[in-house]
């Protein structure tokens, strides 16, 4: 009679070398799930208060979704957490591709790595051996090729890896994990931990079976998600981009069904929206200053998705993934293929630059894959490095001679190649716009667009004020995958779960904007259930398909035998938020000094281009968001009594 | 060898609906019965206020609410126990059990001793319910059939049968 | 035999009885996989000793993890809060229960608490809201009569706010009930005879009421044949162990009876006197035994006639002829209240008026009457009486039974 | 102190028969928090069509019933591994038999390997070696059931187990299940509940908890078994599909009779006559049943005279108290062994010779016999052989046994 | 429940080698020994061995298959959802992807690239979410074109 989780953890002190295994209660399970939520409970518990990010107190872990592998669609996805040096926060960032089984496979829900090793190492697991192994070989070689290596050095072609690439090891605060050549777990600067810890990868070949309570329901509900995900309509190519012109246009907002973004997924993947998202004011244009008339339909033309899908070799599907939103382009240059760029990434580099120069996209995209560091906060640095420059505050001297100008696709990748080596410029930029505005100084801080330290992603609030929202009120701010206006519409948790609000199908533009509670609502909606999906190791592109279809909690108590209704996942979903906000006021983060700049929230407000005339009101939402969860409206914190529940006797 | 396939159970839909129509008659003839009949009056004084009974059939069937409110007026509550204070539970195991209650193939007290009818709550009020329940039925049905669905069938004057009867019927059937 | 169309039978309590069965509880712990048993009992049972001889029995090869004797007679939310914190800091995993249905049913929601580690009892108010089996239990029933050690209810004080809470589920039931005769040994005369009448009342109840079915009906036949026997020269004399040990068994037989088929009227008007006077439940269930029979007598009397056999014996039974038999039933059980009478010495009552406390006044009042029939007509018996009852009803039987003269049959209201 | 000083006592399976008996099914299931039974059906229970009635009965509940039909009669251990895999593969918390004895044995087996793993096979071997109970099972037999399911052993290819936790916790019996059967089986089993419940009910000294199981199974053979086989056949009038008939109830009331004599031949060690059937039974073609009805009499009037059994007080369950009282003190045993010789004869005109009216008419000979009691004395030495050969010689001729 | 080999076994080795997860130990003539901890319950062991020397976790003997007669995955592409878990529960990796098995399709689809290293455990089959795999023997040639 399995369970669907493996009830072991493997803690690894990389300062003594010690490999020790870890059983955990079913209790925690019912409490906390897995991933994402078995490591809030595990890190808020093991790492000391104000430990230093990048010393040997703090702890990294490596979690797959309790889902992974129990033969559920779209859970493939794998959790790394730790302290986040970016943020001096709660930190986790989530990927797919195929690493998630292969934790899972070695027997466990989760890997953790404390203490800081002499020498470079990597943990290798397969069925009989688990062992850290000397990387001095490893030490200094790109992610990519690094990954290469160790899939040759390990005998089998089946073994997973996850490793950093230079950024990581050079401490680069906006660096991240990438595994299966190029996916990349790149938020909260994770990759530095590893970094400090001189842990280059993990290599994962293990052979146990994953134990199911009931195979047939899990298939069953599998099969009924398949038929969803298998029904398509034929898109032309600029459809994305006429639509976003047609959404400017009209005065009110229609509903979106997840249906139709899956369509587009399923064709193009991200990229769909390199022009819808800029024609309908969702992208930030010109370091947040322009609007959609500076990135026009000529100038998003040449990363439209259609010329996307042209270099597409082959889709690429996660683990578990029906959908297959991903991709495998060919390039001509120094490397042959990489990884489709997603939107984030071409906006990043592209729209938010005002760089049009394709080609100059997807070499960045490599580059900085094989670097191991986050697209959308480079793109930023860069956009706050152009901006400084424009203003004066950084002269020709200071960026040793590039000429950083709007659009200068050159420049942008000569700055962006030193950021990796941390040369000169580069090394200011290497640790985020925040840490960069404070050692140039001079008013460089208004230009830094950030939530908290972390980079905003391509999401702009004045167009969705739930994005605002959870910006700055989430224990990781700055993330645009736990909630917004536009995901409550798509996820329809009301069809399943009892006394949430509906959404009406036709509503005026200028509602979005209302402040009345029912937002805070939606939004503690969202975060709650983006929580009980990043601890089954969902992904959120399944779960817009609709709840009624992709049914997340029948696969959850099909899997392990439990009986809970909708309601109590999502109170599971709200002891996981609670128990990160507690970790960060263990750590002395203050949540009500987490804002953006009033360049976001569109204080002055824009005179043209989509968001023309928006502001967004984000304090009374924010404070009722916060009582939604029981934590105190005007600080954001849990009551003691509340974090005292987490701390396991 | 055998084979195996799993069943996944179907709804009883025309029981379900014999049942609705059957509950929702009975609960307007109770509201309505309590201003009639100084017995049920009676019957309901001695229930407190804001109390309300719920007469269920377990898992999905309809149920049967009815509840004094504040000021001690007698209300039917509708047909579903979905997102309501009920302080007392009257629950029939399944539909069949139901369908042997409400055609009088068994008497009230008769499924409650088989097991088909269990009570969540205070017993007393649950006796009182039972009372103006049984009290009902005389009204509604003929004395033969009233004879099956009852232990005791009363020995009350004619005229006040009938003339109950008739208020009943009216008032529960077209009235509001 | 009587054949009913639907009907059901359950008793999934291992009943150990002899005369040296206590010494046999560590066995059974150990095969519930318990070693650290709480022992539970009130003051009554400790004064008369049994609580040394169960220590004695078990003690040289379990350790007793605690023993606790002050729970009062009708138990309460509050002492059960307080066991659950006796048996989780002596971390015992087992509830051994010695002493009458008030201790039982305060072991039963101490083991819902402990068992569930819960600490608010009222989120498992109610019927069926247990799901798993809880800790190992077993029941040492001292009082040879209530039969609690058989029943799937337990009935809890709040003493704040003036309620019963009704507990009812499978898993309330201990895994054991072990029937010794040392431990009704030293039951006085009057005692015995009251709590031998209430078995015989609950056996006598399940064999005529509405959930009469062929198992129960077989248990209730031993039992009274079993009770009537030995009854009186066990009251005669007291420290016959063999005779004891068969009244203990009768008891139990009753209890798997009428937790089968519940009783109806006698209990229904029991109860309320209980409530309403404080009179003991055994004495009130002697008295209302033979009215219990006259109300029901037009619905159910072909089988009032059999109860004949097993209480007055073949030879009686042969004696009176077919259409006599129920009569002389009636008549019998008065005559063995009436001996009892005699062989207490007076104290056991035969009807209402001559009930006294212990100094000597008049428990029940004929100003009570009103008090006990209103209550009497909420009390969930009722249900299962052959014969609806109401306000009119109680009244009567309660006229009738104040001063022990038989009830006028025709004046119970029949269907009309 | 005499054997009454201690009794151990335990019948932990809930009955439930009548009307709607198996729409208790999921009500009980929920007690036991179970959501998705396996239901086991035999291949007789498929041909009388006991599916519909089952899966109907879940009809309009929230559970997903798994229906396995066609369980081989002689089952073996791939049989079980092949239905343990199809358990957890559909996540089944609770298992379901519905027939006759060869699926409930079946099914033992199988709670034993799903409540634990199929380790368990080997180490819970034996006498009572199973320590925690298993997942819930519940029986709903057919009219031939042997009343096997109710004792706590079970059986397949060279296991054998034994322990109270393979008692099973629900039995239903519903007159649509137990309908259609052929008159022959029913009285086997009848007859064999009949022997080991006569045996446990004059026990020398009488242990007061088995004695209310025997004596209900003696009173309902007795009553119902002649009129139930009289008219076996008959159609069913309108009226009785609204209130029950009563053969519907006399056979239910004898489902029940050989479930509880099931149950007592576990709690009490075999009877003589018992053990003489089993080893009759392989030299004649009359099943042990009918056989042990055959030996009752001879064998009970011989414990009488050799252990003092109490055969006075079972005319008390054969006849009902007015016949009990009337005949005097001391010829109430031989009355008793009288009803049961003319139970005999009645078998035998209804049947029209197929039951005997003694052994003689099973076609045994004389060497057969001492043959047949050698083997016995062999694996069991408590056989006094000499007492048996009394027992067959006069069941042979008919003739009371008088003296030993 | 882990696999065990009885004393019939003569120490051909044949299992030791073919185990997925090198769980079998064993000198040449010796009885060779499965560590219950890491046998994964494929059955290949069952199959293999000429005289029938293991029993599965109830105790049964495995009754031996010629390896010509072992059944092998195919893939139903018009169900396949190209979701990659067949690739990853494959406990010898000899199934992979690719992208030329549906023409004008530029998903990658799961195809048996090394059919002599199937071990015909199953996994695939009993794992796959939708169904698309069944388990039969491959005729001659398409073992060979695979």
């Amino acid at each position: 009679m399995g369970k669907g989780y493996m009830g072991k953890v493997l803690f690894v002190d990389l300062s003594k070398g010690e490999l020790k295994e870890e059983t955990i209660p079913d209790e925690v399970y019912q409490k906390y799930i897995g991933g994402m939520g078995l490591a809030a409970y595990l890190l808020y518990n093991k790492i000391p208060a104000n430990a230093d990010p990048l010393g040997p107190d703090n702890i990294i872990g490596f979690l797959p979704g309790l889902l992974t592998g129990t033969g559920s669609f779209f859970t493939g996805r794998w959790m790394v957490a730790a302290k986040s040096p970016l943020t001096g926060s709660w930190g986790d960032a989530n990927c797919g591709g195929s690493l998630s089984p292969a934790i899972k496979r070695c027997g466990y829900d989760g890997i953790f790595f404390s203490g800081i090793s002499k020498k470079p190492v990597y943990l290798y697991i397969d069925h009989h051996t688990k062992e850290l192994r000397d990387a001095s070989e490893y030490w200094g070689k790109d992610a990519v090729e690094a990954e290469e290596m160790l899939i040759a050095a390990s005998g089998s072609k089946k073994t997973r890896v996850a490793c950093i690439g230079e950024a990581g090891e050079k401490l680069s605060l906006i660096s991240g994990v990438s595994t299966d050549k190029g996916r990349m777990a790149g938020r909260s600067g994770i990759g530095a931990v590893m970094g400090s810890k001189k842990l280059k990868a993990i290599v994962l070949n293990g052979k146990k079976r994953i134990q199911v309570h009931d195979k047939a329901e899990m298939k069953h509900l599998s099969k009924l998600a398949n038929k969803f995900v298998k029904f398509q309509v034929p898109l032309p190519n600029l459809m994305p981009g006429m639509a976003g012109i047609l959404m400017r246009a009209l005065p009110n907002a229609m509903a979106q069904d997840g249906m139709l973004y899956k369509m587009m997924l399923r064709k193009w993947g991200t990229v769909s929206m390199n022009q819808l998202s800029p024609e309908m004011g969702d992208s930030p244009i010109k370091n947040w200053m322009g609007s959609s008339k500076d990135w026009g339909f000529s100038k998003s033309y040449s990363t439209h998705p259609g010329k996307i899908l042209k270099r597409e070799k082959v889709k690429y599907h996660c683990y578990s993934c029906p959908l297959g939103c991903g991709g495998i382009c060919s390039m001509k240059g120094k490397y042959k293929e990489t990884h489709k760029p997603e939107y984030e990434t071409v906006l990043a580099l592209g729209g938010l630059c005002m760089n049009k120069d394709a080609d100059s996209i997807f070499y960045l995209n490599e580059i900085l894959n094989r670097a191991g560091m986050d697209t959308i906060s480079a793109g930023a640095a860069a956009a706050f490095a152009i901006e400084c420059y424009e203003n004066g505050i950084l002269t020709k001297k200071d960026t040793d001679g590039l000429e950083l100008k709007w659009g200068n696709s050159k420049a942008i990748t000569q700055l962006i190649e030193k950021m990796i080596k941390r040369e000169g410029i580069g090394d200011l930029l290497a640790d985020g716009v925040k840490k960069a505005a404070e050692k140039i100084g001079k008013g460089a801080e208004q230009y830094a667009i950030h939530a908290g330290g972390q980079e905003l992603p391509m999401h702009d609030a004045r167009n969705d004020p739930g994005f605002a929202l959870h910006y700055t009120a989430e224990p990781t701010p700055g993330r645009h995958t736990l909630g917004a206006g536009l995901y409550y519409e798509m996820f329809q948790l009301w069809k399943v779960a009892k006394k949430l609000p509906k959404v009406l199908p036709l509503y005026m533009k200028g509602a979005k904007y209302k402040t009345d509670n029912e937002k805070a609502v939606m939004g503690a909606t969202n975060s709650k259930f983006m929580s009980v999906v990043n601890s089954a190791g969902g992904c959120k592109f399944g779960m817009f398909i609709g709840a009624k279809r992709v049914r997340l909690f029948d696969w959850l108590n099909a899997a392990t035998g439990w009986n809970k209704t909708p309601e109590e996942y999502l109170a599971m979903g709200e002891n996981i938020q609670t128990i990160k906000q507690s970790f960060n006021v263990k750590h002395g983060i203050e949540p009500k000094n987490i804002t953006v700049s009033d360049r976001v929230l569109g204080k002055p407000f824009q005179t043209e281009g989509a968001n023309k005339g928006r502001t967004v009101d984000l304090e009374p939402v924010r404070s009722a968001y916060w009582s939604e969860f029981g934590w105190n409206p005007e600080t954001g914190k849990p009551t003691p009594e509340r974090m005292a529940e987490f701390t396991n006797p | 060898m055998g084979e195996y396939k799993t069943y996944r159970p179907k709804r009883k839909i025309l029981k379900w609906l014999y049942l609705y129509v059957f509950m929702w008659f009975t609960g307007r003839a109770i509201k309505i019965a309590a201003k009639v009949d100084d017995e049920v009056k009676k019957e309901f004084d001695s229930i407190p206020n804001n109390f309300n009974v719920a007469l269920e059939v377990l898992p999905y069937g309809p149920a049967l609410v009815v509840g004094k409110t504040e000021d001690g007026k007698v209300q039917y509550l509708g047909s579903s126990t979905k997102d309501k204070k009920i302080d007392l539970r009257m629950i029939v195991h399944n539909i069949e059990n139901a369908m042997q209650l409400f055609t009088f193939q068994e008497s009230t007290a008769i499924s409650f001793m088989r097991n088909r009818l269990y009570l969540d709550g205070e017993i007393p009020y649950a006796a009182a319910f039972v009372r103006v329940f049984d009290a009902v039925e005389v009204y509604l049905l003929p004395k033969i059939i009233a004879k099956l669905a009852v232990k005791r069938y009363p020995a009350w004057s004619l005229i006040r049968k009938l003339s109950g009867r008739v208020k009943i019927y009216l008032r529960a059937g077209i009235g509001v | 035999m009587y054949l009913p169309e639907y009907c059901e039978f359950l008793s999934p309590v291992q009943i150990a009885s002899g005369h040296h069965v206590l010494e046999k509880i560590p066995g059974f712990l150990k095969a519930l996989n318990a070693k650290r048993p709480l022992i539970l009992a009130d003051k009554g049972v400790t004064a008369a000793g049994l609580i040394g001889i169960v220590e004695d029995a078990i003690k040289d090869n379990v350790q007793i993890g605690a023993i606790d004797d002050d729970v009062p007679p009708d138990s309460d939310l509050k002492v059960v809060s307080r066991l659950s914190d006796v048996y989780r800091k002596n971390n015992c995993d087992a509830i051994i229960a010695v002493g009458g249905g008030s201790v039982l049913d305060t072991a039963k929601g101490l083991n819902i608490l402990v068992s569930e580690d819960a600490d608010n009892l009222m989120e498992f108010a109610g019927a069926n809201k247990l799901k798993r089996p809880l800790k190992p239990f077993i029941a040492i029933p001292t009082t040879a009569g209530t039969g609690s050690e058989l029943t799937m209810a337990a009935v809890i004080a709040d003493h704040d706010n003036f309620i019963k809470i009704l507990f009812g589920s499978r898993f309330l039931l201990p895994d054991i009930a072990i029937i010794d005769s040392r431990m009704t040994l030293t039951l006085p005369a009057f005692f015995t005879a009251a709590t031998a009448m209430d078995a015989m009342t609950h056996a006598v109840e399940s064999y005529i009421c509405l959930q009469k079915n062929p198992l129960s009906d077989a248990h209730a036949l031993s039992a009274i044949s079993l009770i009537s026997k030995n009854l009186l020269n066990v009251i005669r004399k007291p420290d016959d162990q063999e005779g004891r040990l068969l009244l203990a068994k009768a008891a139990t037989l009753a209890g798997m009876a009428f937790s089968n088929s519940t009783v109806g009227i006698v209990h229904t008007l029991g109860h309320s006197v209980g409530g309403v006077c404080g009179v003991p439940h055994g004495t009130c269930m002697s008295i209302f035994l033979p009215y219990g029979l006259e109300y029901n007598y037009h619905l159910v009397n072909p089988f009032i006639a059999e109860l004949l056999f097993p209480l007055a014996g073949p030879e009686v039974y042969a004696d009176t002829p077919e259409n006599k038999r129920a009569e002389k039933t009636i008549e019998y059980i008065r005559q063995l209240n009436q001996d009892l009478h005699d062989a207490t010495g007076g104290r056991h009552a035969r009807f209402l008026s001559e009930i006294l406390n212990r100094d000597g006044e008049q428990m029940v009042k004929k100003s009570h009457f009103d008090a006990i029939a209103r209550i009497s007509i909420g009390d969930g018996t009722k249900f299962y009486n052959p014969e609806e009852i109401d306000y009119d009803d109680s009244m009567l039987v309660l006229e009738a039974s104040w001063d022990g003269r038989p009830l006028n049959r025709n004046l119970v209201k029949k269907n009309a | 102190m005499s054997r009454t000083d201690y009794s151990d006592f335990l019948c932990p399976i809930k009955f439930c028969c009548g009307k709607l008996a198996l729409e208790t099914l999921p009500a009980e299931l929920r007690v036991y928090n179970a959501r998705k039974p396996l239901i086991l059906f035999s291949n007789k229970a498929v041909i009388n069509g006991l599916i519909d009635p089952v899966k109907q009965a879940f009809d309009d509940s929230e559970m997903v019933a798994g229906i396995y039909d066609g369980v081989p009669e002689s089952p073996t251990l791939s049989t079980i591994r092949e239905l343990s895999d199809i358990y957890i593969k559909n996540g089944h918390d609770a298992l379901i038999a519905v027939g006759s004895g060869s699926v409930m044995n079946l099914a033992k087996v199988l709670n034993i390997v799903v409540s634990g793993e199929p380790g368990d096979l080997k180490t819970c071997q034996g006498e009572d070696k199973i320590t925690k109970p298993l997942n819930p099972f519940f029986v709903v037999p057919e009219a031939s059931a042997t009343g096997l399911m109710a004792n706590g052993s079970a059986c397949i290819d060279n296991f054998s187990f034994t322990s109270r936790y393979l008692i099973p916790d629900y039995l239903a019996i519903d007159p649509r299940i137990v309908q259609q059967e052929t008159v022959g089986v029913i009285i086997d089993a009848a007859m064999r509940a009949l022997s080991s419940s006569s045996f446990a009910y004059t026990l020398p000294d009488t242990d007061y908890f088995i004695d209310p199981y025997a004596y209900l199974a003696i009173q309902t053979i007795c009553e119902n078994l002649i009129p139930v086989i009289e008219n076996a056949d008959s159609k069913k009038g309108f009226k009785d599909y609204l209130i029950m008939n009563d053969t519907e109830k006399g056979k239910m009331a004898l489902v029940t009779a050989s479930v509880i004599g099931g149950f007592i031949s576990f709690c009490q060690p075999a009877g003589i006559v018992m053990r003489l059937s089993e080893a009759l039974s392989e030299y004649c073609q009359l099943s042990s049943g009918i056989l042990a009805g055959l030996l009752l009499p001879y064998g009970l009037e011989y414990a009488m005279l050799k252990e003092g059994y109490q055969t006075e007080k079972l005319l008390l369950a054969l006849a009902g108290p007015d016949v009990y009282s009337r005949t005097p003190e001391n010829e109430r045993g031989k009355s008793a062994m009288g009803i049961l010789r003319d139970i005999q004869d009645k078998l035998f005109h209804l049947t029209d010779g197929y039951i005997p009216r003694t052994l003689a008419g099973a076609g045994i000979s004389e060497n057969q016999f001492s043959e047949m009691i050698e083997r016995m004395s062999q694996n069991d030495e408590g056989i006094d052989s000499k007492g048996c050969l009394s027992i067959l010689n006069h069941a042979r001729e008919g003739r009371p046994v008088s003296d030993i | 429940m882990a696999y065990s080999i009885i004393d019939e076994c003569i120490g051909c080795g044949a299992c030791r080698t073919l185990c997925p997860a090198g769980a079998i130990t064993g000198e040449k003539e010796q009885v060779h020994v499965i560590n219950k901890e890491f046998c994964i319950e494929c059955g290949t062991c069952g199959r293999i061995c000429a005289n029938e020397a293991v029993e599965d976790g109830f105790g049964i003997l495995c009754q031996r298959v010629k390896r010509k007669d072992w059944k092998k995955p195919v893939f139903n592409a018009g169900l396949c959802a190209s979701c990659r878990t067949c690739v990853d529960t494959c406990p010898v990796g000899c199934i992979s992807l690719s992208s030329s098995i549906v023409k004008k399709d530029p998903r990658e689809y799961p195809f048996l690239e090394d059919p002599k290293a199937c071990v015909s455990c199953g996994f695939c089959e009993a794992d796959c979410p939708v169904d698309a795999i069944t388990l039969e023997i491959l005729s001659k040639e398409t073992q060979a074109a695979a």
